[in-house]
């Protein structure tokens, strides 16, 4: 009971001081930008950012324009992480061809792919499918590398001891490696998620009629600071959601991997 | 004809011979050892019996089959590895169950059989748990389950117990011997430790860079060695060379062969022995006492030479450093070889 | 000698493939489209590439607008690294105040600075300012991180031992930990330079006078995609040549961490 | 008064004690261990020792002077880690060269007195390497020149071991005992390995949970254990409850108390002993023999006891598993126990 209640006032203490900075941060804000101490015109501040959100939320704006966004990005996680299994579990299992088409492919993802968001826009149009395959290829080299360097790095040993129990190749691929590979598909993913939600966005700047990419860049033109700051919360939201759901099916999916750490501490007197 | 034999086997890597024209048969509940330092070969032919390496020549026969080219999966070898090998994301439970669900047995039948072999090897508890939550020996054990589930015709163990630290690895040595006791099994342990070897083979094979150097039971090894090679790998023998052998037992040996004498062959007095007695007797000062378990280990040091002596405890504490002590080691207990190979064996069984 | 060869024929064959694919791959592009199979105004080819990366180079355009990215690129990577080092070794000593900030600096970090872009264009206007603090904030978040991670995970032991071997604390932050944190803070830096290039590009494409993000956005808009694929390639050439300085710069540093690994296959028989 | 003096220590950490009130001495060049399981206190007083982590009571004293508060860097106590805690960026010169130059020795001086310890340590052509291009062994080596080039007043070993392949193992306590004769060192090795406790130590200080509990020699420690903990801890002794060592001596003892006999204690003959010869005999069946090293250990049943028998190699060859054998043990080797504490202690002297 003693114990415990030392332990959380010292993991609490910092959290505590934290949250005192940034709320005390956010108020100075509010009370110097109002009181005309300098032009929020730049800045906005945090009540006119609050106002504004309603409206972007009652006016049917909001909805509008993160739905497209949202399209883009899932169409792109989805699009992008499928061709990356399938291509890297294919590269894996026929290694003389992942021998030849690797380097090429690690190759064009040097090449920033979103410096070709204007080809793209150009190549695909203003509409879903120029900014799902921008964000799409992001997620696509991430997946990729991440699922090919774990298929090569798979203890033989396994795949011996499945051929040895009776597997075929195919049922160990099924049973053993793509379960065994997850933890570096999900991360691949995360990664892929940052990626196609920046890749949506920029996107969105170059040439769009839709978004919350376009919304930023037509509020910017118009000085209208306080929209841009609420599409930047809901891209935040959106991207702390998508990580959420990440975390929820690695919990779900990686129950395998979680060491019980509990305790580790006090054996290493 | 023996339940394992391996014919004439050879391999070689990038043109560097590592299994050089190899034989040897094993029989059916017999707990073989293929013993050897790192690189002799001896994985590699445990591998080829497995069907997970290949063979340039040679055929191997298991139970009247030639398996030479036979799948790894149709072979029914299990086979335990130094890094456990199990599957990860599977619990014990299916880890274990993993090769009869490949075989189709009805879930109600897998459940029994697999719950028997985890009962007998003390996991029951543990069948829920994923690999990740495990200790090494415990690792093991599930390895060992998976396998022995199978019913295997010979379980292969490649230096399983590496990578368990010292606390455990006697207790799960004792566990792979009792299991092969109990399941009837046929097994071939490789190893690098001639201690691991001597405690748990009814027979050794030293493999000595590609070649079989001897073969024999564990007290065969170690109390006849065939070469200064084999004496080299099997134990602590002194080894003292013909001049100083010469000087130690004052001109009384005279064969000018390399002499090999094993620390606890060599008897050691407070009072000289009577005159007459057989065998050399020397006189010399102990100059050291490393207490290790149940013996001391005493260096002495006779004319320059100083032989390691090994007394149990009781007796040690007889003795201290600096003291001066006798000595006598029995003729048939020296053994002397010639250029490296075994010149006069003077003939002794073993358990008779 | 006879194993060499063998090695050498083994490793040498899917190179050889690829080159001939890729040069394939090349020959073709370039027969279609000068073919008049389709119309290249999309894609350009290869022999138009060469054409005009002759009279970017000729006419100066090339040196104005790279140096103007090259200066963006470098200016980001000075200050935001110096920032990273400094930031994460102040909190990686002072544990308190890092517990309380570092948590902030990550959040932060979560927010897609990419999407803040027009924000940064409209604070810091057209000039250099706005894509050296862009890319210069996207190189600290990596560097700080990477650093922070290092010191933190630094082995007590090593510490303890340079104590009792007489070093103060300033002495070993100086000569053990600093040093031993190399690695990670450079391989912050080999992130901090993907992202300086891409950071200084976008900024271009959102709002500026010059530099190779503006040339892309203003050929693509003349259609001119040879000139656009010209860019792409001196942005390729720019990211190797820096990627390689780290690689020898690396090397330089890190002498006591390259293990030779010659032969541990052989050993594993 | 002694060189090092830890006087009354006390130390817990989240209420819990791991230290309870300490005290030892020890002298000048002795080699000492604390010996124990993991967590019972032993690597926190090496800490205390150094410095490294705080005391709630008590002093520690050495050479007279008192250092309980003093900073680790002023104490000039030399400390090797389990993980080696090298420096990486550094070459074995410039590690070993690191505390001298803190100290703003000569450049040529420093060279001197660095390559001395490197050839000591036989470590010389690794001078331009990193820790990093070394073995295990190589990099302990080095941490131990790293802190002998310093003369520390005393030095402190935290399982220095541990992480060291069991080949290399040996060797580097050889070294280590070695270098702190040559050094006239006084040094401290906490390890929870009874047999290289029993290998190293002139003075073992044996813990239980934060208390010491038997002081002595390894022969001490090993021969006259004070309670059931510190034999269990201490060797493969049979533990036999009173009524189970009754039946065995068919009533002859009578004591009604746990009764703990050494493996090499236990005398056996193929023959019957002569009537009426000391001690108790009673008969038995070899149930298993396992060779280790040296000697055999027996299994022998004797009235659904089975005992532990350690016999020398030469001995053991007479003795077929299955057969029937004849034991004896001397009275004054039965050590008996009563609720845990030794209660009869029949003396006998070490090297007398």
């Amino acid at each position: 009971m003693n114990r415990n209640d030392k332990q959380s006032k010292r993991t609490h203490l910092p959290l505590i001081i934290r949250t005192v900075l940034l709320l005390a941060g956010i108020l100075l804000w509010e009370y110097f930008a109002t009181n005309g101490r300098y032009n929020p015109i730049f800045t906005s501040h945090p009540s006119g950012i609050i106002k504004d959100s309603i409206v972007f939320v009652t006016s049917g704006q909001l909805y509008k324009h993160a739905s497209i966004t949202v399209l883009e990005v899932f169409g792109a996680l989805f699009l992008g992480s499928l061709a990356g299994i399938a291509l890297a579990t294919f590269f894996g299992y026929f290694s003389f061809a992942g021998e030849i088409f690797t380097p090429i492919i690690s190759g064009i993802s040097c090449i920033p792919q979103l410096a070709l968001a204007p080809i793209y826009v150009l190549w695909f149009g203003l509409g879903l499918q120029s900014k799902i395959f921008l964000a799409g290829l992001m997620v696509f080299f991430n997946v990729f590398s991440a699922t090919y360097g774990a298929i090569k790095s798979m203890d033989k040993g396994i795949l011996e001891s499945a051929n040895l129990l009776g597997a075929s190749e195919f049922v160990t691929l099924r049973t053993v490696v793509l379960p065994s590979c997850m933890p570096w598909i999900l991360s691949g993913l995360r990664g892929g998620v940052s990626a196609a939600l920046i890749g949506a966005i920029i996107g969105e700047y170059i040439g769009s009629r839709g978004g919350l990419g376009w919304m930023i860049t037509y509020s910017t033109s118009y000085f209208n600071i306080s929209r841009v700051m609420s599409c930047i919360l809901v891209l935040l939201v959106l991207g702390l959601a998508l990580n959420k759901a990440l975390d929820l099916l690695e919990r779900r999916v990686l129950v395998w991997r979680t060491v019980t750490t509990l305790g580790t501490e006090r054996l290493k007197k | 004809m023996s339940f394992l034999e391996v014919l004439n086997v050879c391999k070689s890597f990038d043109d560097q011979a590592v299994l050089k024209n190899i034989s040897l048969s094993i029989e059916k509940n017999e707990f073989t050892t293929l013993l050897g330092p790192s690189g002799c070969g001896k994985t590699t032919l445990l591998r080829s019996i497995a069907g997970l390496s290949s063979l340039d020549s040679g055929r191997v026969l298991l139970d009247g089959e030639d398996i030479t080219y036979k799948n790894p999966r149709d072979r029914n070898i299990g086979m335990i590895f130094q890094s456990y090998c199990l599957f990860p994301t599977m619990t014990v439970f299916d880890n274990v169950a993993y090769g009869l669900r490949l075989q189709k047995i009805p879930p109600e039948q897998t459940r029994e059989e697999v719950q028997g072999v985890l009962e007998s090897m003390n996991l029951l508890d543990k069948a829920k748990s994923f690999p990740a939550h495990l200790s090494g020996g415990e690792r093991q054990r599930v390895a060992l389950a998976r396998s022995l589930v199978m019913k295997p015709k010979i379980l292969l163990l490649d230096e399983p117990f590496n990578a368990i630290d010292a606390k455990m690895r006697k207790s799960l040595q004792l566990t792979v011997k009792d299991i092969h006791k109990e399941y009837g099994m046929t097994s071939i342990l490789v190893t690098h430790d001639q201690e691991e070897a001597m405690r748990m083979s009814d027979t050794i094979h030293l493999f000595n860079d590609g070649v079989i150097e001897q073969s024999g039971t564990p007290t065969d090894l170690y109390l006849d060695p065939k070469s200064k090679y084999v004496a080299s790998f099997m134990g602590n023998y002194n080894v003292i060379d013909a001049n100083s052998f010469s000087r130690v037992t004052h001109g009384r040996y005279q064969e000018g062969k390399t002499v090999v004498l094993r620390p606890e062959a060599i008897e050691l007095e407070k009072l000289p022995f009577e005159e007459g007695s057989p065998g050399h007797t020397f006189v010399g000062a102990i100059t050291s006492a490393v207490p290790q378990g149940s013996i001391v280990r005493f260096g002495v040091d006779t004319e320059g030479v100083v032989l390691n002596v090994d007394v149990l405890v009781d007796k040690a504490t007889a003795f201290r450093v600096g003291e001066q002590v006798h000595l006598r080691i029995l003729t048939d207990k020296i053994l002397s070889f010639c250029f490296g190979t075994r010149f006069s064996i003077l003939k002794r069984r073993v358990h008779d």
